[in-house]
């Protein structure tokens, strides 16, 4: 390895078949109190044709393997309690752990959603203050926590807008939605009966807003833009992109995952936002746990309040706290339950600890990002130069010339210790590096992803093979992603074992 | 603050090497009328021993001290401490989706575990991970069904949870679905009857659960044979895992949706859980939802990717089998550890642990005068009974003796206003039980 | 590497200096609750002359950068619950987690030593329990649960020994040791007041009991046993030893690091052992925690008992529970306070999980040990071929004719991903390598370690310089132990920091 | 049985390959007569929710509810989730003692670190980590002192923690050392003048602990330099860490023995807590207990490992420094992890709280009439009272109000058997000890 890899250093760790290759009959990991009831026959209760003697296939182990299995796994993983995790778009922040203490208080995991609200006070008065605090932060009037992740909020607003136009007479028949959007935006309309309407960012990567005005027909429902945008800058005219859409009847969504750009310095209802969706699992710390859960609470304007899916948390004389599900002009119910309720008293957790000192966490990001852009800016190629915010966006023009592309960058980047950036995305950026370090990381911690950064730029040129079949450190190394999509092997079947090789 | 790693030398030397002289310079590209002068209005700071005790009081304000008897959907059973002991390791709380399958083989291997576990359930041959919950993979599996066969029209029995219907009425309501609901006979079962006749080869699928809303299991070959013969497909809705346990699986199906709850996770007021798409290896590009699939790096070794990527929204965007995007990883990866905790004869013994438990306080409730069981058929750990008065009436009063009484169906089944679902798991102990019957005696002794 | 590695792969994992060089002044990781009382200038209060302004050189960081340091540390370390860990003598098997979860229990890890005994009572049933389940364990009369670790308990048991006899008159002056024991043996005989006789074992590593017979004279206060012996051996004539012992006048300590192979098979008291200790964090699975803290009861005969170390249990009428503190003839206090109570409620746990099938344990650790020794005799010298028990000691000899010794051995373990065995003793092997597998491992990972320890044998024969230079997967190899020694370092301090790398 | 990872047949598999015939020919080595026929007579077993429920009924039997005002020794402090956080990672809980520094660099600069902030804590220059708790900390410092100094003679100080004085002359007892105990006056300090007189060249240590039991302040400078005048060590005992976060380091002393309990370790009924020996790097070579130090690998790289083992038994068996081995080595982690938490501004802080709150209690109760301060020096969290009445049966009495009053002194001193002590740390609540001074208020104003 080459010397410029000042983070992480090689280290021997255990290998681990699957669970199902250590599966031995007769090993326990886990025994119940005896039945203290008389037993039944199952075969006679349940019928021959409704029992089976156990699931065929299932594993047979003992509880230190289970601690073993899952412990060796979980060393094969990068995660944000190991470094810098600048994957773009996601805020991968810190996640502090009194949220998960909190998340499991007895009292609080133990609360059927369908017990007494007499009962449930307690939980009640967490969801209030949540909204509360999350309308304190957006600028809206009404809230829903229910959606449980950004895309489900989204399809909630979509719905919402659905409602209140349908109320006016037309739901209208297309979403705009900017070229620079994350997919879920276009999958969500198409949900929600929508048409999508792609729009062209122009040449500094905003809003064309005079183009805008043209797309803007009382066939349109509404605009979905990100804000700041997935490249990380502010849409400075969105008043006037909300203008434009409200003289056609048409509203205006707001994609909040950057909201960590924005928290505490500026509101999207202030800017003329109808709707938004937040992702408590971003902006709000609760932890991505591999891929969720999340939480995508929707933020709206008064007018959209009466369309807000059931149950409604309203609060009745004497303080009394109530969810109340008869709503005639609401849209529904958009999942069983109330919500992940788990990731909202994270995310409640999460800003009583700031309180109104959240905002030092945007400038932190904010500041953070721009350090980088600043030490970074020239090594790679800056397609869009307005100023950042939460993120900066590169991409690998310049690398390119000598065969190396962001992917090849991402995986090297492993080499030095860090997670890599997102390369999937913005489209309309091609080779896109889109680095948000967030405000978890410390000074220190940015130096060293600007060297490694810079070190990588300079290999790219100099030395363009060790990039190129990047990484060398790790377990495994470029996995056969075509393999894998062409013949999907998708579950452990006895059979395959034989063959396997070890993990 | 505690959470952020910089000190104010730190900062000033930051903005030194940008080049700007404050921190608000950074924030000029938002219109200065927009810019927030004063501060917010939240409560806090907190220190990390009053965000407890915050949290400590509103726990104080819940259920702790009653006994329960609701189930409906969510289900109260053992967890180990080694679920926690997992999933509160930092390589899986704070790792995101393995988008980087060289640092993220730990979350992969995992997923490809509950995949396999979640088949192995279900008696299907390929299973996504995850949903958000059992309600929208519901609703999924039925835009699926529609995809699959090009059709409008989903039968759906109205012993589906109330709340699996209500979402995918929302969903249904812009998509083009035309949801149609189908009866229950008097064994509880869906009416077989009724669904062959509404069956025309217009149904995209028909969707049963099982055990049903009302704790009864249904048979499934029937209506798959139905179906089939009609073209359409059969979604099964699993809100009770443990039942797979000791039930057969839903192997007649054609796609299974099913809430992971009851594997592991604590109820939590309503979330989070994990919903499961599972079906056939041939529809597999129908299906919504992340995949892992097992392949080889470059040196010939065993590894595990993130797969037929093509069918989601950050490849396919408006053409994407689904939008979702964040889904419910942690839980589903608590499910994985749970299930390879109990193993096969684990799970076993809870099933009929549950079942056993379930018959013995049947059999005590049934002998209170004016009680009897709502339904004929074959239960697990839940059952419907009919009261001689208004179960709200009888609950008030159980509440005094904390208990939480029977699920009132009124609300959700106008016919069945009299009637009430009990829900008795591994977790309810045999004192509890006997005390809760005694109790409902008592109540419904004295007058109303 | 080598292809004969299947346990373990490298993998990337990260970098971390001393805590110390991230500090900066102004962040905090921790924050109290606002002072709800006057505020008073400490200054003030102190007196100029007791009063200093917070701790020079404390670090100053935030509470990400603490989870990362510490999760980054731990990633450097092996541990049970990522492998076989057979450090002989150590009993390294698996610590349940539950155990974990009742001792941090609120009215557990919350009570505190002088809290009155009505407030106690459930404390005082634990330990309660905990000795008469050790008592049945043992086959003793009677027990004192406060010594905190072996050594600690071998320093208990002798001055019992010690106030015994001296209540007969004389308390001696000798205790005989084999050359086989541990080294805490010896160091606590001293600190008893005794003067140490080693004594030599016999061809077959046991005790020679007719020189025993010599050694035992009326200057002998006990003999200290291990049995099974360090050799992982039986002493087959134990019941004689004793009743040398006692025709003399003298007493039997019985070391009982390795009742993990006794425990329900044989008792100690049945065998004539008049006192012992058990090591709570071996037997019963307390976790090490990288050294400590452990626990070290007593169990003893009857005549011992009323010299116990004070406060002492004692059931009164109506089952009440208390603690005393007034015994005339006891030993005093050997720490303040009871005892490692929160090692005890695990050791609690451990046994009420298995009740009586912790036989089953026993036979397991005593079925790995053979299992390991059936494959490995002749690969590697076994110097005393008596019967194994829970381990089996192996040594160098073969091997060292190639110059290959037990620690490089042990080295290159490391790279075969396993925990090495136990090197440094028992004296009387010299090159010993000391295994003791455990209960906690399975067949698959037993296999792994004889191809390991077979692969490695090979590799001393044919290729010595990959063993010799071992480990050669670890983040730092081979490390400067005399320079460590000759001008030791053994803080930080601010001019290091400059000079040193990083971590 | 859940722990044991074999199967039936394995077990068989195992047997077979040894060539026994059956598990019992492993144990033929013991003599048939010694050999267990029946089953042990043990409780259980049990699974790990009976696990669970066995320890929470008897938590449920112990103070829970109970406000207390105890310390002498053992002190409520806030600690923070972190700590356990990272104790229960398992990379560091089921690690042992680092002799393969290879694989063991996580526990050795853990170690290194803690020495560090003892050392910075007590203003000495090496600090072991670590030794059983505070008071064989104190009993081995005074040993290091005998084989400093070669003298026997030890002067105490009463207001040295009794327990800590019990446990040294357990020890002295057959090491020929004497120990001698030195008054304290009439502010609660030690009795400087008798020590003087005390002082002769026989003496191996003073031993002061500062605050002292009484929750005075000791003023070290003229003890050392007394001390060290008639060429004794002093020895400094430090029962209460947060202290140090406030008070000066007791530079002056020669060996500092400290209780780490204060720092993020729970009271849990009397330990595992951590005693600590620091002392001047001269004397390095008479410590007990175990040592990390820094050196470079093979390949320049810093690392870590243990050292100066030739001190330590396993070498040097009967000439060994002290016999320990296994020592607090996780509790050790704790304080290290707790101890960065606070860090520089933390730690103080907290002392700040204490001394304010410790303050403000006082005022309060010495404004009752009957109650005086027994001492006028210095203190710092814990004071003594002088109450009209015996203080076990004020405490009788305050029980009943769930507190836990004062320690009453009686036990340990005969003449303070009227005298209590009060404890307040940051943790007791301005409403607490207001409740606490009402209720003795009340209690003393009603006849005995
Ligand atoms: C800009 C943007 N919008 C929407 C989403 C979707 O949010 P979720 O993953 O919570 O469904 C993401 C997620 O990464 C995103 O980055
Ligand atoms: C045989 C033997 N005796 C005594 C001891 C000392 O026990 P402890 O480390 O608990 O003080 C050990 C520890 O390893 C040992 O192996």
């Amino acid at each position: 390895m080459t010397d410029q890899i000042k983070k992480a250093t090689r280290h021997t760790n255990q290998n681990e078949g699957l669970i199902f290759e250590r599966s031995s009959p007769g090993k326990r990991a886990f025994e119940l109190p005896p039945l203290d009831v008389p037993a039944l026959d199952s075969a006679k209760s349940l019928g021959a044709h409704h029992r089976a003697n156990g699931v065929e296939g299932f594993p047979e182990v003992s509880e230190i393997e289970v601690i073993r299995h899952f412990t060796r796994l979980s060393t094969w993983n990068y995660a944000i309690d190991l470094g810098m995790y600048p994957l773009g778009s996601c805020t991968m922040k810190y996640n502090p752990r009194v949220n998960e203490f909190v998340a499991r208080l007895d009292g609080i995991a133990t609360e059927h959603p369908y017990q007494p609200q007499e009962l449930s006070q307690g939980c009640l008065k967490i969801l209030q203050l949540l909204e509360n605090c999350l309308l304190e932060i957006t600028g809206m009037d009404a809230i829903t926590l229910q959606p449980a992740a950004g895309a489900h909020g989204e399809l909630t607003g979509l719905l919402l807008i659905r409602a209140y136009l349908e109320k006016q007479g037309n739901p209208r028949k297309k979403v705009l939605i900017p070229d620079s959007a994350h997919g879920t935006n276009p999958a969500t309309a198409v949900i929600a009966g929508y048409e999508v309407e792609n729009i062209k960012s122009e040449s500094h990567g905003q809003i064309d807003v005079d183009k805008l005005r043209d797309f803007v027909t009382e066939d349109v429902a509404a605009l979905m833009i990100t804000n700041p945008s997935t490249l990380g800058i502010f849409e400075e005219r969105i008043p006037e992109i909300a203008e434009i859409l409200h003289a056609k009847g048409a509203l205006l969504y707001m994609d909040g995952a950057n909201m960590n750009a924005l928290t505490g310095v500026t509101r999207p209802g202030d800017l003329g936002v109808d709707v938004m969706h937040l992702n408590l699992h971003k902006t709000f710390s609760t932890p991505h746990g591999g891929g969720g859960p999340g939480a995508g609470p929707v933020a709206m304007k008064k007018i959209l309040e009466p369309f807000r899916p059931i149950p409604i948390l309203v609060e009745k004389d004497g303080g009394r706290l109530a969810l109340e599900t008869v709503r005639p002009s609401s849209i529904g119910k958009v999942r069983a339950f109330g919500g992940n309720f788990g990731v909202l008293v994270r995310a409640l957790a999460y800003i009583l600890a700031y309180g109104p000192g959240v905002r030092q966490a945007t400038e932190d990001a904010v500041l953070n990002a721009n350090y980088i852009r600043k030490h970074l800016e020239g090594v790679f190629d800056l397609p869009y130069s307005l100023p950042s915010m939460h993120e900066v966006v590169f991409s690998d023009a310049i690398q390119k010339r000598n065969g190396i592309n962001t992917m090849d960058i991402a995986k090297r980047l492993i080499d030095y210790g860090f997670h890599p950036y997102t390369t999937a995305f913005p489209l309309i950026v091609p080779g896109a590096l889109m680095i948000e370090p967030t405000e978890s990381e410390s000074k220190e911690e940015c130096d060293l992803f600007i060297q490694a950064m810079i070190s990588i730029a300079e290999e790219a040129a100099a030395n363009p093979d060790v990039v190129k079949s990047a990484p060398h450190t790790t377990r495994v190394r470029r996995l056969d992603e075509t393999a894998a999509a062409r013949k999907p092997i998708l579950r452990w079947m006895p059979a395959a074992t034989t063959s396997s090789a070890a993990g | 603050m505690r959470y952020l790693p910089k000190s104010p030398r730190e900062r000033q030397q930051m903005l030194a090497a940008i080049g700007a002289n404050s921190i608000d310079e950074l924030f000029a590209c938002i219109p200065e009328r927009f810019r927030l002068r004063d501060a917010l209005k939240l409560p806090g700071p907190f220190s990390e021993a009053e965000v407890i005790s915050y949290f400590k009081d509103r726990a104080a304000e819940n259920s702790l001290g009653y006994t329960s008897f609701l189930g409906a959907g969510i289900y109260n059973h053992l967890r180990s401490v080694i679920t926690d002991t997992i999933l509160l390791r930092g390589e899986f709380l704070t790792s995101y989706t393995p988008y980087q399958a060289e640092i993220t083989q730990g979350t992969l291997q995992a997923i490809f575990e509950f995949q396999t576990l979640m088949c192995q359930l279900t008696g299907q041959e390929v299973a996504n991970a995850s949903m958000y919950d059992g309600s929208t993979a519901t609703t999924e599996a039925v835009l699926m069904a529609e995809r699959l066969t090009g059709r409008a029209r989903v039968l759906v029995a109205r012993s589906l949870h109330p709340e699996y219907r209500e979402v995918l009425r929302t969903y249904a309501k812009n998509s083009g679905l035309h949801v149609e609901e189908v009866g229950y006979v008097k064994d509880g079962t869906v009416d077989v009857a009724a669904l062959k006749a509404a069956l025309k080869d217009d149904v995209a699928a028909v969707v049963l659960q099982s055990p049903n809303f009302f704790g009864v299991l249904e048979t499934l070959s029937e209506v798959a044979d139905a179906a089939h013969h009609s073209g359409a497909l059969l979604v099964v809705a699993i809100a009770e895992g443990v039942s797979l346990g000791a039930a057969k699986p839903p192997a007649e199906a054609d796609i299974v949706a099913m809430e992971a709850q009851s594997f592991g996770l604590p109820p939590s007021y309503g979330g989070p859980y994990a919903g499961v798409v599972a079906s056939r290896d041939k529809f597999v590009r129908q299906m919504p939802g992340r995949l892992a699939g097992q392949t080889v790096d470059a040196a010939g070794q065993r590894g595990f990717v993130l797969t037929l990527a093509t069918r989601e929204q950050h490849i396919r965007r408006e053409k994407a089998t689904s939008n979702i995007c964040t889904n419910q990883a942690l839980c589903a990866l608590a499910a994985t550890v749970h299930l390879t905790l109990l193993g096969k004869e684990g799970l076993r013994e809870m099933a009929e642990q549950n079942l056993a438990k379930a018959q013995f306080a049947l059999s005590l409730l049934e002998k209170i005068p004016g009680v009897r069981r709502s339904f004929s058929g074959t239960v697990f750990n839940e059952f419907t009974l009919e009261f001689p008065r208004s179960v709200r009436m009888i609950n008030a009063d159980l509440l005094k003796e904390k208990i939480v009484g029977p699920l009132a169906l009124g609300p959700y089944y106008p016919e069945l206003s009299k009637h009430g679902l009990v829900c008795v798991t591994e977790t309810t102990s045999r004192t509890e039980i006997e005390r809760f019957a005694q109790t409902v005696e008592r109540i419904l002794a004295k007058p109303a």
